[in-house]
């Protein structure tokens, strides 16, 4: 039973991402150790079969390859929830500003974003954080564990700068292509 | 946007009660006295949304400091009709509530001018939530506990166990009398013992015990043997009628 | 991407048990050819790594391996629901004689069951399965797929036989044991 064996097995029955050191917490060995395993791990999986490692959420979890979706998609039929033009630009704003008050967010959009954060957070994608201290006391959102799971991102400093205002983007392609 | 106000009372009931107070309104969407903008209002003849209440209400403070107030119920009634107005027209502000219409979803152009800024953030959302929807993980209660798992014991079976059990008790010498105070002795010891006794050679039980044991240590015996086949680090196997043990 | 790889991947993310058939159908192969598959991966497994194959309830699971079973206890614990004695008691005497009454099993067991039953009907082990034709028509007990799945059955004929009334069972050492 190596510990390579042991992480494996501890990746296999976690229902969520496992922080290094909760594995290292678990075998009683040093956070070094841990990496060591999964790097063996990784390149294990990466070889054959279709288990592969992921870094999300800030935490390391078991999933199938991509290459498998097609197949596990149709066994499985998973309810992909939409997502609109609206909820990703909300979330966007938040994931970057956060916190936020939903006033703020209205101040950058210039529209009633209302429905949106209240959609977000029953998906679970945005939560309070806190009151600010102003006048009214508005609601602080963040994003959530569940934002990063969702958006496969392993922390908040993988997601883009912001283009400055008045920078000219690069006109996307129109519908003639 | 003149409203007047006249007090004179009026008996006809709205509200199934005194009718309000007379405040006259003349408003470019509605003239006339507020039991009949209620009226309307509430038979859905009018559209609230052109009718701003703010102006209503001010003519109602003014009508409440200066009337006499010889009749609070025509000052009452007044108030529950503006106060239904304004509950109507807050309803009617407040966002509704079904789902927002389906955007084309990669259709970036449709962002907010005012929030362009974003684009490239909600671009890349675009795009790892798409990978992420490739990727699928164990769901939250697969598998069985696993302190509960099945472990092969081959060709063993729990009558078999009784059985041999049974054989060593039959063995086993009464228990000899001891002080109460003892410490018991753990499960955790006696598992360990039966690893640094065991080898890779099939025995049966009564070869790992000492010659005379008491049914106490006979029980301990078992158990750790068991517990030992739960956590895989004890094989079994049946051979002619005796069930035999081994490390894996 | 082998059948092997795929049945493997269906496996990992099935939350239940999968029959066979239900694996044949998903990669539009014959359940021959699963059935090697399935001999092929419990080869596989068996040679190394912390998973293994399960037969459970009629299908097949992934799990891990038993030597396995203390370091995940141990990570896993806050989330294990200990069963009493009683509630095994009334567990073991649903399997056996199932269709059972809430009477009948007090009349074996001698005290008031009413709790136990409740609990293990929430916890799944036990459900109704229909109404006793006597008077007062009192409801008749049975166990479920998730009594057979938890505790590693794959059909009630493996309990082993009650040992028959009358037989003295070795008496265990007394407390002054």
């Amino acid at each position: 039973m190596t510990i390579v064996d042991q992480v494996h097995a501890l990746l296999f029955v976690a229902d969520s991402p496992t922080k290094l050191d909760q594995l290292a917490v678990a075998l009683n060995v040093t956070e070094g150790q841990i990496e060591q395993a999964i790097e063996v791990l990784e390149s294990h999986f990466a070889q054959a079969g279709p288990v592969q490692l992921v870094r999300l959420a800030g935490g390391i979890q078991l999933s199938t390859k991509p290459e498998y979706a097609e197949i596990l998609g149709a066994f499985l039929k998973p309810q992909r929830q939409r997502m609109s033009r609206s909820l990703l630009e909300v979330l966007a704003i938040v994931a970057y500003r956060q916190p936020i008050t939903l006033g703020e967010i209205e101040a950058i959009r210039g529209v009633n974003s209302d429905y949106s954060v209240r959609i977000l957070a029953e998906r679970h994608f945005l939560h309070e954080l806190g009151r600010k201290p102003v006048p009214g006391r508005p609601v602080l959102y963040g994003t959530t564990q569940q934002f990063l799971h969702q958006f496969k991102l392993n922390s908040l400093d993988q997601l883009p700068a912001p283009v400055p205002e008045g920078y000219e983007l690069p006109a996307l392609p129109g519908p003639e292509g | 946007m003149a409203v007047a106000v006249v007090g004179s009372p009026k008996t006809l009931s709205a509200l199934g009660m005194v009718a309000p107070t007379d405040l006259e309104i003349k408003l470019p969407a509605f003239e006339g006295s507020l039991s009949a903008l209620f009226n309307v209002v509430r038979e859905r003849k009018i559209d609230l949304m052109d009718v701003p209440l703010f102006p209503i209400c001010e003519s109602y403070f003014k009508y409440i400091l200066t009337a006499s107030l010889e009749n609070l119920d025509e000052a009452a009634a007044a108030l529950s009709a503006l106060a239904y107005l304004l509950e109507r027209k807050a309803w009617l502000l407040l966002p509704v509530d079904e789902p927002e219409p389906e955007v084309v979803e990669d259709d970036l152009t449709s962002i907010l001018p005012t929030a362009q800024e974003y684009r490239v953030i909600v671009e890349a959302l675009t795009v790892w939530r798409d990978e992420r929807a490739d990727l699928f993980f164990r769901s939250a209660d697969a598998g069985p506990d696993p302190y509960e798992l099945p472990f092969t014991i081959s060709n063993v079976t729990a009558l078999d166990l009784a059985k041999a059990f049974e054989r060593v008790l039959e063995r086993a010498e009464p228990n000899t009398i001891e002080p109460l105070n003892k410490p018991r002795k753990s499960l955790q010891d006696q598992m360990a013992l039966v690893l640094r006794i065991l080898g890779k050679e099939f025995v049966p039980l009564t070869d790992l015990m000492p010659e005379r044991y008491t049914r106490t240590e006979a029980v301990y015996w078992f158990l750790a043997v068991l517990e030992l086949m739960r956590l895989g680090q004890v094989v079994a196997r049946v051979e002619g009628d005796t069930v035999e043990f081994a490390l894996p």
